[in-house]
């Protein structure tokens, strides 16, 4: 069967890179702009087509796979690359297809003003993007699954600094990729362990083993802690999760597609993917649950108090990364992975909408905002549907999946990290809707400007890029079809999901108790009122609210102090280091030969007053050498 | 003659463009160049044809010359590749033909420039491809000796500023000068090659038989008192043009004074001569000291590899940081054969082709840039990205080889040593492997990030910079599409280095 | 018997003696003619130990070629600098303690050496002998002679052109 | 007479004339010197010969002759020419090489 042996998953791949290859080389067209995104797009299509034909053929247990040589060593195979298509892979590989081709479409009406040349860059890193994330998620061994891994990671470091002009993003990337590139030392060092200590690097081969428990439990914590240390990176857990947020300076559609929906949950994907691993070593699983319940309460306390529409999502994505990272941790993936594909859709679709706001207003800054529903209500519809998902209410696509990972956490028998995680479910209700009444239906603030420079939160993105050209005073509008498809593809989507796992209840994996169902809903609701109240009403004044968390909400604004604890460990530990190192090869390695060879050339001006120039000073040197000589030989 | 001496041809083409262009090209500069070009890409087809043909099931050494030239020494003319030289002069190929056109628009006198350069390539190839001992040591003194006048002539000076506690010292010597730097790099490498020649000459000596070969030298079993002391001869000699610490510093002096051809020449394949003597002479005729001294060698690879990234992250001055990013690259590859595991080797092996093509990618970008801008101050650059579009791409792919990441060349060769490196009997080795791999992360993206992203410096002498152009594009294109196939498709190299290092480590380590 | 020895005690009071002469008179145009007579007396020696060609190329070349030109270079220049060319010396003592341990080291390396008191028989003669080996097993070194002195000439020549 | 007799006195005559080669001052007594010195070593190679047997040394003397007389030549022309441009003949003045 033609579907089921791989060559679909393939097919998908091959067509990002086709398109990459084809943008790369021919510079010409490339350079032409438009035309450009058409070529990555009608790609991009054709891979969702591909994309999902492969997840039809791979309902089940159907496991294909296709690898090729890539590395020999000693005469046999040492890596291959290839695709492993399975259940998993394959749904996971029409999720990207999904979101990259959306975002794809989305980024013609919202970047249309940008240069030609640079939308012809764009799109040439969007179709590399999407051809590395496929990998990933493809990817039948470590190795493979690392190189895309990395390529990923330098998508999303060129996509963040695509306005590289602007000191901020420039400054981003090169955080976003240091921080993550952090990680995957952690990650590379896992794989390097975990092949000596298995002899192969394949998924497969290595799956078998562990199923035949022939892989040797000593030492193994450490590994699949390496290799958690890349997850971390990449999905932005404490305490690396400060890239993610600054990310932001990117183009939103880039935010949407790779800090949102795909790029980001690859750490989650990798766990997921290797859960039976992890399972051998239940002590990392522990940490993996306490940081992930940790990073979701930190980062939705966060989120609470951020000003640009973008950062909250961000640390509401952080938050729902860490949930499902939770999930895994406490031993059921499968929940993970669920909270994953949904969530990939509905933050996707938030992200676009908070994108066709700031394309209408200019601006990422909420008090900017206001009463939007009026001019823009379908952006207002389609981001309530996603707010509502988010949120978990029930009919909406997050419902189900973070129920899965509240009664996951508790079966795996974790009480405080569930407490924690029930906390951030109500969090995230309000921090959500807070965007929503702001943004949508509350009045905006009488001197905003005010209120803005306040917060204390940075407010430089793309809106800043919106603004110079120039159209700052015009009135919001709705944005244009090549953007508003997306976003109802997306709503719609996030509701069928919805609609379809609150009727179609799926077999869960363990034992849930009866009132974890009414205390998620209800947590979301009371977060949903408190919004209301304060926000939409103004029952409830957002000063005193602020004020009675003190202590935390001053933290919170000063991003708990963490960013600068990184920015101290660059400047004086790892700068302030090498400029000592510096020193110590110019002064002392060098400055030892030099003292060397300024002492040679000082003896060489202190002899040289031997050589007087005169002709017979040298005829009786020769004359006294060879005394010498007849001496020496007679008298030795 | 049965089949074409397709080695010498190699070797001896650009020899015989630099006499062409000695006595026919006076006062035409562009026939000088196109003779260069001619010349080198002779060489270029050669290696590729080698490299091409080269017999991976048959392994061994192929393409065999002889000829005795001073028989009752036993010195011949003993030419072949194995795997491994012929990747290397396939590198050396690459770099010079990209180098030669990096180096278009010298003005000065450029007839001897070319003729100079091309000369220094034909003992780069001799020491690849020769098997002779003697003839190996002849060849890699005429790789060295061109580069003092190279540098001091038509080297550039940076600013002196002798300071600190030997002030005194650097101000006597010099320091900056491009004489200095020609002087110190010269006596570096002579004083390496006096351990060299002593290795050779007690190997002579210990045969008992008159003969210099290679072939013949690797069937004996040496004393492993006289192995050890001739290797570390050899490991010091060889190392030093390799850059080991901390007899490194003549590189960072000579290679940023060094014009950019030169530069090229000199980081991407002369510091492997270096490399490639190691492995070739010292671990391929002392099997017993290569594994007793495997501990020296990899620790001061490790040492290399995280004290040149810090050290590269120190500097302000464009080349400078580049030329420590060699020595900390250097590392690699000594720390990859020191594992003496297939892995290691092959990285070892690698690396030497992927650093050799993307710090020959650096220098000629580094030369544009100073061509065009006139400033190889870091901090002092910004925002070049809008006006050169096309040396930044470069720059950073480059730089992103630099760094490890996959789909480029460096990735896979640091993958092999991080493999060879846990699997060898040291296996802390890989920690400061990936720490250095990680702190190439930060030094390069950091230098790139300052030059040619960000805002648009305000400076005028930084208005309405060129792009690359013309023959510049040659060179940067052909080193990038380089790095970058050998990065999606590094069975490319390894194929036939694998039928080459596999055989050296039974010896090393016996079955 | 005893005349040969008279004649080389002769001729080696008269060498030395100029030779002397020639290292320490004052006046440079009589150390000159007392070089001649040391060349002269060389000839001599050549003479008592039967090489007649040999006397008579030094004679020729030394004592006339090289003394002429001494001569003719002592006129130039005493010509040039308008005053007579007297010469001094200097480190005299030194120069004698060296120049004599040389000697008597020499001497003494000497002493006791087994060198032969009697002449082999040459068959024939000694001239035919020089010309045929000059011509035959070192014909290339002769021929390689004469364009070092063709060399010579023409860089002499050269050197003391006239000022243009 | 042996053949010691005759080394003897070349000995003697490479002496006086190293020693003129020390001390003079002028450099046509320098070059007097050297003759004699040179007129030595060609005693030595006549005697040698002679009493060995072996032409060959006085093949030597011949073409020690003709090389003397070049280097004479030679060298006398190089102390007009030092004349006419340094205006001396002594050879202590002649320290262009001092360190």
């Amino acid at each position: 069967m033609m579907a089921g042996d791989g060559t679909l998953a393939l097919a998908a791949l091959l067509l990002h890179a086709t398109a990459f290859l084809v943008l790369a080389i021919a510079a010409p067209l490339r350079r032409l702009g438009r035309p450009a995104a058409y070529v990555s797009i009608l790609c991009a299509a054709g891979s969702l087509a591909a994309a999902v034909l492969s997840w039809r053929a791979h309902t089940g247990e159907a496991i294909s796979r296709l690898v090729w040589t890539w590395l020999p060593s000693e005469g046999q195979t040492l890596a291959t690359v290839g695709v492993l298509a399975d259940a998993d892979s394959t749904v996971m590989l029409t999720l990207v297809a999904l979101v990259a081709l959306l975002v794809q479409v989305y980024s013609l009406g919202y970047l249309s003003d940008e240069r030609a040349p640079s939308l012809g860059r764009y799109y040439a890193y969007q179709s590399l993007f999407a051809f590395s994330m496929m990998g990933l998620v493809l990817a039948p061994n470590f190795v493979q699954l690392f190189i895309c891994w990395e390529l990923v990671g330098l998508c999303s470091y060129l996509l963040i600094g695509f306005w590289y002009e602007r000191p901020a993003a420039a400054r981003a990337a090169l955080k976003a990729f240091w921080i993550t590139k952090t990680g995957d030392v952690g990650l590379l060092i896992g794989i390097v362990l975990i092949w000596r200590h298995t002899g192969t690097f394949d998924l497969t081969e290595m799956r078998v083993l562990a199923g035949n428990g022939a892989i040797p439990l000593a030492g193994l914590s450490v590994m699949t802690f390496c290799i958690y240390l890349g997850a971390v990176g990449k999905s932005a857990q404490f305490p690396l999760h400060i890239w993610l947020p600054d990310a932001m300076e990117g183009p939103t559609p880039v935010s949407a597609l790779i800090h949102a929906a795909t790029m980001v949950t690859a750490g989650v994907y990798l766990l997921h993917r290797t859960d039976w691993l992890f399972a051998l070593t239940p002590d990392v699983l522990a940490i993996v649950v306490w940081v992930g319940a940790f990073t979701a309460l930190l980062s939705a306390v966060l989120a609470c108090v951020q000003n640009d529409i973008k950062r909250v999502l961000a640390y509401s994505t952080i938050s729902q990364l860490s949930y499902m990272m939770a999930a895994i941790g406490a031993g059921f993936s499968g929940a993970g992975f669920l909270h994953l594909l949904t969530h990939g859709v509905f933050k996707a679709l938030l992200f676009l909408g908070a994108g066709a706001i700031i394309h209408a207003v200019h601006s990422n800054d909420l008090p900017d905002m206001g009463r939007l529903a009026r001019r823009m209500p379908q952006t207002a519809i389609v981001f309530t549907v996603g707010a509502l998902s988010l949120a978990g209410l029930p009919l909406f696509a997050g419902f189900l999946s973070k129920e899965e990972i509240l009664g996951a956490v508790l079966a795996g028998g974790f009480a405080a990290p569930f407490a924690m995680l029930v906390l951030v479910a109500f969090l995230t209700a309000f921090y959500m809707f807070r965007v929503v009444f702001l943004a949508f239906f509350a009045a905006p603030p009488a001197g905003h400007a005010g209120a803005a420079a306040a917060s204390g939160a940075p407010h430089v993105a793309d809106a800043s890029h919106h603004a110079s050209h120039g159209a700052a005073a015009h009135e919001p509008h709705e944005p244009p079809s090549s953007m508003l498809l997306p976003l109802w593809v997306l709503a719609l989507l996030s509701v069928a999901t919805g609609v379809f796992f609150t009727v179609v209840h799926p077999e869960p994996e363990f034992e849930s108790p009866a009132w974890l169902m009414p205390v998620g809903v209800g947590s979301a609701v009371a977060g949903i009122l408190l919004a209301w109240a304060t926000y939409q009403r103004r029952a409830i004044d957002a000063a005193s609210l602020a004020a009675a968390f003190g202590p935390i909400y001053r933290g919170a604004l000063a991003r708990f102090w963490i960013d600068a604890v990184f920015e101290r460990a660059y400047r004086l530990a790892l700068l302030g280091f090498s400029r000592l190192v510096g020193w110590i090869d110019r002064y002392l390695v060098d400055g030892v030969l030099n003292v060397l060879s300024a002492w040679t050339v000082q003896a060489g001006d202190d002899l040289r007053t031997m050589q007087t120039g005169r002709v017979q000073d040298y005829v009786y040197g020769i004359a006294v050498g060879l005394l010498v000589l007849l001496l020496w030989v007679q008298f030795n | 003659m049965d089949r074409l001496p397709i080695l010498s041809i190699m070797t001896w083409a650009p020899f015989a463009s630099a006499l062409v262009i000695m006595f026919f090209a006076r006062r035409r500069p562009l026939l000088v160049r196109w003779t260069s070009v001619a010349g080198t890409g002779v060489s270029l087809v050669a290696s590729i044809w080698v490299y091409w043909t080269y017999d991976r099931v048959r392994a061994g050494f192929q393409f065999q010359e002889e000829f005795s030239l001073v028989p009752s020494l036993g010195i011949s003319y003993l030419a072949a590749v194995d795997g491994i030289s012929a990747l290397m002069a396939l590198l050396t190929s690459i770099i010079i033909f990209a180098g030669v056109f990096a180096s278009w628009t010298t003005k000065q006198r450029s007839q001897e420039f070319y003729a100079l350069l091309l000369v220094l390539v034909t003992g780069v190839y001799g020491v690849f491809v020769t098997l002779d001992l003697f003839v190996l040591f002849l060849f890699y003194e005429i790789a060295v000796l061109p580069m003092y006048l190279l540098i001091g002539i038509w080297g550039s000076s940076g600013d002196v500023r002798p300071q600190g506690i030997f002030g005194w010292a650097m101000g006597r010597t010099g320091v900056g000068t491009k004489e200095y730097a020609a002087m110190k790099l010269t006596l570096y490498l002579l004083f390496g090659s006096a351990f060299i020649l002593v290795g050779v000459l007690a190997l002579f000596v210990a045969t008992g038989s008159r003969t210099f070969s290679f072939l013949e030298l690797q069937q004996m079993r040496f004393d492993p008192a006289l192995q050890s002391w001739v290797f570390l001869a050899f490991y010091v000699g060889f190392g030093i043009l390799a850059g080991i610490w901390p007899l490194h510093t003549w590189s960072p002096d000579g290679h940023a004074s060094a014009p950019t051809a030169v530069s090229m020449l000199h980081a991407g394949v002369l510091m492997k001569l270096g490399a490639y003597g190691v492995v070739r002479v010292g671990m391929g005729l002392l099997p017993d000291a290569a594994v007793d001294w495997a501990w020296l060698v990899g620790t001061i690879g490790c040492i290399n590899i995280v004290y040149g990234a810090l050290s590269a992250m120190a500097q302000t001055d464009l080349k400078y940081v580049i030329a420590y990013s060699s020595v900390s690259h250097m590392g690699v590859v000594m720390l990859g054969a020191a594992t003496l595991t297939p892995n290691g080797l092959n990285g070892s092996v690698f690396q030497m082709f992927a650093h050799g093509i993307m710090t020959g990618l650096f220098f000629a970008l580094v030369g544009l840039v100073y061509e065009k801008a006139h400033s190889r101050e870091i901090f002092k650059m910004s925002g070049f990205g809008t006006m050169m579009p096309g040396i930044a791409t470069a720059f950073t792919i480059g730089g992103l080889s630099s760094l490890g990441l996959p789909a480029t060349a460096g990735f896979v060769a640091e993958f092999l040593t991080f493999l060879g490196a846990w699997t060898s009997d040291y296996r802390w080795w890989l920690f400061p492997a990936v720490i250095g791999a990680f702190l190439t992360s930060v030094y390069v993206l950091r230098v790139a990030g300052q030059i040619f992203w960000g805002p648009k410096s305000a400076d005028p002498h930084f208005q309405d910079l060129a792009d690359a152009q013309g023959p510049e594009w040659a060179a940067l294109g052909i080193l990038v599409f380089v790095l970058v196939l050998f990065g999606v498709a590094p069975s490319i190299a390894i194929g036939p280095v694998d039928t080459a290092t596999g055989p050296l480590l039974r010896r090393l380590i016996g079955q | 018997m005893s005349a040969d020895v008279l004649a080389f005690w002769f001729l080696a009071i008269v060498l030395v003696g100029s030779a002397l002469a020639v290292v320490l008179t004052k006046n440079l145009f009589h150390a000159v003619l007392w070089l001649a007579l040391a060349l002269t007396g060389t000839a001599g020696v050549f003479l008592l130990l039967d090489a007649e060609f040999l006397a008579a190329v030094q004679l020729l070349l030394y004592a006339g070629g090289i003394v002429t030109i001494v001569v003719f270079a002592i006129v130039v220049t005493e010509r040039l600098v308008g005053e007579r060319l007297s010469q001094t010396s200097r480190r005299i003592g030194g120069g004698a303690v060296v120049a004599g341990g040389v000697l008597a080291l020499l001497l003494n390396a000497m002493r006791g050496q087994p060198f032969p008191a009697a002449r082999p028989e040459m068959a024939g003669d000694l001239t035919r002998l020089i010309g045929e080996t000059v011509l035959t097993r070192f014909v290339l070194p002769f021929e390689l002679l004469a364009v070092l002195m063709l060399a010579a000439l023409m860089g002499a020549i050269y050197f003391a052109r006239p000022d243009e | 007479m042996g053949l010691q007799a005759y080394l003897t006195l070349a000995a003697v005559v490479f002496c006086i004339g190293l020693f003129g080669v020390m001390t003079r001052r002028n450099t046509i007594g320098i070059l007097l010197g050297i003759e004699l010195m040179l007129n030595s070593v060609n005693i030595n190679l006549v005697a040698f010969a002679r009493y060995s047997g072996d032409v060959t040394g006085m093949v030597f003397t011949l073409f020690t002759i003709c090389i003397t007389v070049a280097e004479a030549a030679v060298g006398l022309a190089l102390v007009i020419l030092l004349f006419r441009v340094r205006r001396t003949v002594t050879a202590d003045h002649l320290d262009l090489l001092k360190g």
